[in-house]
């Protein structure tokens, strides 16, 4: 293999690396605020590409579509916090895991009911569309782009979560919410935020993908599990967990659906699939509680 | 009043939905042709959804078997789910009147009576392909598939018959939609044309990535990249050529009026694999004409289907004796229409009048 | 027989009607009701093996659909191979299970909460990716089940009837085992785990033996549930490790009620009735049957066996098990 | 400033509380004493609005607190330092102190970061530790600190020397006395009667859920047999 | 004399990076004895007692219990030999009955915890024993409903039950009193005065009055290390203690 090539997957595991960091963060946050589970994330993901598909369809921009899938994500994921979330933080893991279970049924087909079962695509705009050539070889301009987005959210939602009082409360509200409330803290409208941000990043990256990959009915379900894996690898609740284990998870499967196949012949495929549970076995076997284990971050 | 259950099985669901939907759209306009009956019985549908998985087929399957007890089964979307299929079906003393996809297993040493294609065999289309691109002067050519029964015959046809260097293959497994790392491989072994085979909505994000990768070489395909994709296409898939047993463009009376009508009803021109569907109910119709009045003769049913003669919208049409097609393949091309918006276009015939290559190794009827 | 049963179950008219309907059954002659029913006795099974994870450990799995892909494709691969009696093939499957859930529960074990949760889903990945990697045995796409497993050479499970009474038999027989094992010390011990797993250690026990050894027994339990579906569906692929059909296993024993062993049952009973009647109903059933599991959680606490059986202690129990091992 | 007026509340279906009367004057310092489990923490959770009143009224700065949520009437000027002092591990010493602090007009005293390392020493020291990281004694300075940087116009000590080195201790009553003299108003429980008749101007005796005895300071030190009935010591 | 130390800690270190939080510690128990530990806030003493117990790793040091070094034991092991723990924050099996609590310590320590037939109530020796012990901490007639049901009092009896049933030689108790008022406090005493012939008991405790009432010895645990041990005259005597402990005015 030669060297740009070589270079050329890395930036693709990177990339992908970076896409599932954008789920990663929304997982990760929302456990950590809120001790939340949340199995409905990748339903965030598809509803982020649907809306956007039908905004662009609608209104022809991609821009304005863009606009419409993250506050349309935004607000559907508040009105879910509202209606069936809230009652769940009080509740075991179990609970939370079966009605977001729960709502990923139901929105997966309500996706079907409105939208049919025909793959729904976004075009690239313009300036965005082709390739660019970089250290010889030439590149989509796209991917390039949601790399740079993924990255600038998540500088931003550390900045956020770390820096800031809101991140602070946010950060307390973990530990103990009726405490916040008892220091003059409205606590409730904070969660609904903070679930709200996850799905609106979570949109964003279906929005991102709608372009490269076809959204249909469900899929969300395969990014949530890797999402999953992700979080758990680098420790729930972590954000810098979160990070890491996205890029490893990023590169490993690239590199995995590469090699795997030349090795292991027409076995390959299934078993770089594989590698990645494999990395997060052996992670949890000598960090049972993930890379970056947070205080209170293994219940 | 005699009546005639019919069982209608296809992927409904999941990424195959869209040509199950289809499928399901020549069902309807073809039963709605004739009144709903067939050979003059009442029709009693029903419909299951096998989600192009087989494990689901095959529940499915026995629920049209054990509870609705129909006469006959027509459909299935993908090769893996007929396969998966055929063994309850032949248990069971029914015929399954396929409608799209001919796996090759079925088309040789496993062939069975219970078990029609009326689409095609699956190397048909790419065998084609792979001689249209001898014909483009391809010398090098890397092949891409998705890893199933269908990806293996596709892309297996397809490399037979293309006599230039063959670069190397790769198969993804099917739930794959992103194929950068593929492509950078692909990109890297210099090929002056790429074979795929990526049916359903993979397609569709195949071939938008392969448009922005920087990859500007022709993509040859086999898949079921058809009319109903197009919309979902940029420009960049202009010029892409791909080879099926149908066009809309065929020219014949059946034809005409089966893409008039359908026009008239779903606003676009019909897909092949709304085309197949129509045929079996067109044939079922003729068979069930043939049979006795009272219960139905199932076994009879079975027999009549290779032997009868009836007017496909594909001109002529012939059951070979391991119950796949013989007919012509047909190359198009996605060009940009009059209107602005892209068609997918008829232009040629790739191979005429072909019977499959594994026929040979079918016992049944010889 | 009364003994396999608690309390509330005794008490309750109702469900011995139920069950005297089942055993009745087959004498209706419907093959599609048969089957039906025997999809629920298999998923019952499977349900209660998890229950004892789950309801009596804290420990929720969010892979136990391996285990039953484990007993199917023993099953299948043993047909093909020629062996189709079942007083080699289950045995095979169980021991099979069992040494799979031992290594799964020698890595997963260490970690608890939700790392459990999702370690357990990794270890079921991967055992769908295996299965899809067995090319000789159809990949991704499965193979079907050659022949039937047989009783008595001449007593195959391919009989919808034989497999339905086989079904209920083991079923039972299961119930009545993990009601004794849940009762002894070991199991006390286990309910204490999942109690206050500190305290445990600090009374002088290691729960990681007890931990192992129920996971064990259950993923055993889960594989025969396994070999018995792939007699009934003859056909076995990658797809019984679907990460949703775990998901499913998890939503009946939580629909029953966790730690109670019948309500489990009766949530897989209930769950394959209503996948069955809704999507009868209308194609778009999930969009019944999805907010069907939200309300669940959000209002009916004590899941269907909590309307049979109101004792605190139950309601207790279920709490603390709902709470996923934390 | 704060009046309790017959007020009942207690857990799901117990009752705790009974017709329970109690008021805080401005500038005011006030005790409640009890043996273990006589409702003095269920009281001031009432009276954060963590429990509802179910009977009785509630009033704080003259507005009636019932159906306000528990961080409205907590940022009306409520500085609670909790039983078990529930602070937040996952945030720093500073953060803990900072998150939720607030800035309030008209007050005779000022709270802020540098005061509140003042007053504990050992919180400057672990300032960038987390607080799940501190020791007992440790949390309790900070949720001390925490709730004087909320600059609250009624302090409340619910134990908030439990757990504490005597000497700490002692530090801690000099301390109140001298946010006494500030004007501050604080409702304390705590089971530390000499210290408790030092500091506060009024005690309240609960026993049972009820108010079983209310006075100076002058009539609790004379009366030491109640003391004995009502604490114990 | 060659009588063995019931519990002998030897150098114990343990530091979180630069913060050394039990530097060299030093101490042993006798049977019989209660040893107090006191110290400032912070001072390490839960720390050493997480040492102890096996939840802390210690960074280096021994600890041998009736000379045997248990170091590298684990806390179950530890518990099996007899080093008993009450946990400051009331820990006990909530969906339990108090009897099901005690009878399940007393099962395991009979060895039965691996037994899978017989129900577990039928163990009639195991279950006789359990009252009994339930009996001598004052709780004979706590119902058999889920132990969560218990008051806060009861529950702390329940959890010196559990922690007698399980044979100790030795308690480690960290802060035993806290939480429980004057009176609650002196009953606390009292039963802690009878055990003490029967056990060895090593305190911590902030409450002065119970420590000067029950300890044999006191040690003095500041910033790490051990800065002072005696009785409990000579700690009250103590420049030292009283500056870095006490405080000025007694109390
Ligand atoms: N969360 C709760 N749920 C139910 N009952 C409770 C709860 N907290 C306290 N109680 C009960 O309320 C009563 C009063 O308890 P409260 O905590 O108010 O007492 P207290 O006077 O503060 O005692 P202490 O000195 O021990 O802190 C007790 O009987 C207790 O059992
Ligand atoms: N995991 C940890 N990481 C960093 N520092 C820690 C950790 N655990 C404890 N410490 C620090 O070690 C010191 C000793 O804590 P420890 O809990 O042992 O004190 P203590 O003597 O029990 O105090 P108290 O009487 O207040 O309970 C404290 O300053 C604490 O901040
Ligand atoms: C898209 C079609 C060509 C379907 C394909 N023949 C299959 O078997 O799956
Ligand atoms: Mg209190
Ligand atoms: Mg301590």
């Amino acid at each position: 293999m030669s060297f740009s090539i070589l270079l050329e997957q890395l930036f693709n595991g990177f990339q992908y690396g970076m896409l599932l960091f954008l789920m990663a963060i929304g997982v990760t946050l929302v456990f950590g605020v809120m001790r939340l589970v949340n199995l409905a994330h990748g339903s965030m993901f598809m509803v982020g590409g649907y809306l956007a598909g039908a905004a662009a369809q609608a209104t022809g921009s991609f821009w304005l579509a863009a606009l419409c899938a993250l506050v349309g994500a935004a607000i559907m994921a508040a009105v879910i916090e509202i209606l069936i979330v809230r009652p769940l933080y009080r509740r075991g893991h179990l609970d939370q895991l079966l009605a977001t279970f729960g709502v990923t049924l139901t929105l997966n087909e309500l996706i079907v009911v409105i939208w049919g079962r025909a793959p729904v695509f976004v075009s690239i705009p313009d300036i965005l569309d082709g390739h660019t050539e970089m250290l010889g070889f030439p590149y989509p301009v796209y991917r390039l782009a949601i790399t740079g987005v993924a990255i600038l959210a998540g500088l931003i939602l550390m900045w956020l979560v770390a820096k800031t009082r809101f991140g602070m409360l946010v950060r307390a509200g973990a530990d103990n919410r009726t405490m916040v409330a008892g220091l003059g803290v409205n606590v409730t409208v904070l969660y609904t935020l903070v679930f709200a941000l996850a799905a609106l990043l979570a949109a964003l990256a279906g929005m991102m993908s709608g372009p490269l990959i076809a959204m249909q009915p469900g899929v969300g379900d395969p990014i949530l599990i890797l999402t999953l894996t992700v979080v758990c690898i680098g420790g729930f609740g972590s954000l810098k967990g979160a990070l890491v284990a996205s890029l490893l998870v990023g590169l490993l499967d690239t590199f995995g659906r590469i090699f795997a196949p030349q090795w292991f012949g027409a076995a390959g495929n299934a078993l770089a699939n594989m590698l990645v549970y494999v990395l997060m076995a052996a992670v949890l076997y000598y960090r049972p509680a993930g890379l970056f284990t947070t205080r209170g971050g293994h219940s | 009043e005699d009546k005639i259950k019919l069982g209608f099985i296809a992927a409904l669901s999941g990424p195959l939905g869209v040509l199950g939907a289809e499928q399901q759209r020549g069902l309807d306009l073809a039963l709605e042709h004739l009144n709903n009956r067939l050979g003059g019985r009442e029709v009693e549908l029903y419909t299951a959804d096998s989600r192009a998985v087989p494990g689901v087929a095959v529940q499915e399957i026995s629920k049209l078997v054990d509870k609705e007890n129909v006469d006959v089964i027509t459909g299935g979307t993908a090769s893996n789910e007929i396969m998966a299929m055929v063994k309850p079906i032949e248990a069971a003393g029914l015929t399954l009147l396929g409608t799209n996809g001919g796996p090759s297993p079925l088309a040789g040493k496993d062939c069975t009576p219970n078990y029609y294609s009326i689409a095609f065999q699956n190397d048909q289309w790419s065998e084609a392909m792979g001689r249209y691109m001898n014909e483009q002067g391809i010398k090098r050519a890397y092949f891409i598939g998705m890893d199933y029964q269908a990806g293996w015959d596709h892309v297996g046809g397809a490399e037979r018959t293309f006599k230039g260097e063959n670069l190397g293959k790769i198969f993804t497994p099917q739930s794959q939609l992103d194929f950068s790392a593929e492509l950078a491989q692909i990109r890297a072994a210099k090929p002056e044309a790429v074979f795929a085979f990526y049916p359903g909505s993979a397609a569709v994000a195949f071939v938008k990535q392969y448009a922005q990768s920087g990859l500007d070489i022709p993509l040859f395909s086999s898949a079921g990249v058809d009319t109903l994709f197009l919309p979902a296409f940029d420009d960049a898939a202009i010029g892409s050529v791909f080879s099926s047993h149908y066009n809309a463009g065929i020219e014949n009376e059946a034809n005409k009026q089966f893409v008039a009508d359908f026009t008239k009803e779903f606003g676009r021109k019909p897909s092949l694999y709304a085309a197949s569907q129509y045929d079996a109910i067109m044939l079922l119709d003729k068979v069930v004409a043939q049979l006795p009045a009272g219960e139905i003769d199932r076994k009879k049913l079975q027999e009549l289907i290779g032997s009868t003669p009836f007017t496909s919208v594909r001109g002529d049409f012939k059951f070979n004796h391991n119950h796949m097609p013989i007919q012509n393949i047909y190359a198009q091309r996605i060009e940009k229409g009059e209107d602005g918006k892209l068609a997918l276009n008829l232009i040629g015939v790739a191979s005429e009048n072909v019977e499959d290559r594994y026929a040979a190794e079918c016992p049944m009827g010889k | 027989m009364s003994k396999i049963f608690n309390t509330a179950f005794r008490r309750s008219w109702i469900l011995w009607l139920l069950l005297a309907l089942v055993v009745l059954l087959p004498f209706s002659g419907e093959t599609y009701y048969i089957k039906l029913v025997t999809r629920m006795l298999i998923f019952a099974i499977a349900a209660l093996s998890l229950d004892l994870l789950v309801g009596y450990l804290g420990l929720v799995s969010f892979g136990h659909a391996a285990f039953m892909a484990i007993g199917a494709y023993t099953v299948g691969i043993m047909a093909s191979m020629g062996y189709a009696s079942v007083w080699i093939v289950w045995p095979l499957a169980m021991l099979l299970g069992a040494l799979f859930a031992l290594f799964v529960g020698f890595i997963s074990l260490r970690c608890s909460g939700l790392y459990f949760i999702f370690i357990t889903l990794a270890f079921a990945q991967m055992v769908f990716y295996g299965a899809q990697s067995l090319r000789a045995y159809g990949g991704d796409d499965g193979f079907p089940l050659e022949t039937a497993s047989t009783l008595l050479p001449s007593v195959a499970l391919s009989n919808p009837i034989t497999l339905f009474y086989a079904s209920l038999v083991i079923l039972l027989a299961c119930l009545y085992l993990s009601r004794r094992l849940v009762n002894s010390p070991f199991g006390r011990i286990a309910v204490a785990t999942r109690d206050n797993e500190t305290r445990v250690h600090a009374v002088g026990v290691d729960p990681y033996p007890y931990k192992l050894v129920m996971f064990v027994v259950s993923g055993a339990v889960a594989t025969l549930a396994g070999a018995l579906m792939a007699n009934l569906t003859s056909y076995i692929a990658p797809g019984y490790v679907n990460w949703l059909v775990s998901g499913e296993l998890l939503v009946m024993v939580i629909l029953g009620s966790v730690g109670t062993l019948v309500g489990p049952i009766l949530g897989a009973a209930v769950f394959v009735g209503f996948e069955h009647m809704l999507s009868d109903l209308t194609e778009h059933w999930m969009l019944i049957f999805g907010p069907l599991i939200v309300f669940r959680v959000l209002f009916l606490k004590n899941g269907i066996y909590g309307l049979f059986s109101r004792t605190r202690s139950a309601e207790l129990s279920a709490d603390r098990a709902a709470s996923g091992g934390h | 400033m704060l009046s309790v007026k017959e007020v009942d509340s207690g857990y799901g279906r117990g009752q705790v509380l009974f017709d329970v009367s109690l008021t805080i004057g401005e500038g005011e310092v006030v005790s409640l004493m009890g043996k273990n489990g006589m409702g003095k923490t269920t009281l001031i959770r009432t009276i954060m609005g963590m429990l509802t009143v179910r009977k009785g009224e509630i009033h704080f700065n003259s507005r009636l607190t019932r159906g306000m949520a528990m961080h409205r009437i907590a940022a009306m000027g409520l500085g609670w330092v909790p039983e078990g002092r529930l602070i937040f591990p996952s945030l720093s010493v500073e953060e803990n102190l900072v998150a939720t602090a607030v800035k309030r007009k008209g007050l005779n005293h000022s709270w802020t970061l540098d005061s509140v390392y003042e007053l504990f020493p050992r919180l400057r020291e672990r300032r960038f530790n987390g607080g799940g990281q501190l020791s007992g004694g440790e949390q309790q300075m900070l949720a001390i600190g925490r709730a004087l940087m909320t600059n609250p116009r009624l302090l409340i000590l619910d134990e908030a020397t439990e757990g504490l080195a005597p000497k700490i201790r002692q530090e801690i009553w000099q301390t109140l006395a001298q946010v006494k003299n500030t004007g501050q108003s604080i409702l304390v429980v705590d089971k530390d009667v000499k210290a408790l008749s030092k500091l506060a101007d009024r005690h309240y005796m609960i026993e049972k859920g009820r108010i079983a005895w209310q006075g100076d300071t002058e009539m609790l030190m004379a009366d030491t047999q109640r003391v004995q009935r009502y604490v114990g010591v | 004399m060659n009588t063995t130390p019931l519990l002998e800690i030897k150098n114990l270190k343990k530091s979180y990076g630069a913060l050394s939080v039990t530097d060299d510690v030093s101490l042993t128990v006798e049977k019989g004895e209660i040893h107090a530990l006191i110290g400032p806030n912070g001072a390490g003493k839960t720390t050493l007692v997480g040492q102890l117990s096996g939840l802390v790793p210690s960074d280096s040091g021994r600890i041998y219990f009736e000379g045997k070094d248990i170091t590298g034991l684990t806390t179950a092991e530890r518990a099996q030999l007899g080093l008993g723990r009450s946990f400051q924050i009331t820990s006990v099996f909530p969906t339990l009955s108090a009897l099901e609590n005690v009878a399940l310590v007393v099962r395991a320590h009979a060895g039965l915890g691996f037994h899978f037939w017989k129900a577990a109530h039928r163990y009639e020796a195991a279950q006789k024993k359990a009252s009994e012990w339930l009996a001598k901490v004052g709780l004979a007639q706590a119902g058999d409903g889920p132990c969560a049901e218990l008051a806060h009092g009861e529950l702390r009896q329940l959890e010196l039950a559990m922690a007698l049933a399980a044979n100790p030689q030795l308690l480690v108790l960290d802060e035993p009193m806290a939480g429980l008022g004057p009176t609650e406090s002196q009953q606390m005493v009292q039963l802690l005065a009878e055990l003490k012939q029967h056990y060895g008991v090593l305190l911590i405790e902030h409450d002065m009055d119970a420590v000067f009432s029950l300890a044999d010895r006191i040690s003095v645990l500041v910033s790490g290390r051990v800065v002072f041990s005696g009785s409990v005259d000579e700690v009250r005597e103590s420049e030292v203690v009283q500056r870095a402990y006490l405080g000025d005015n007694d109390e």
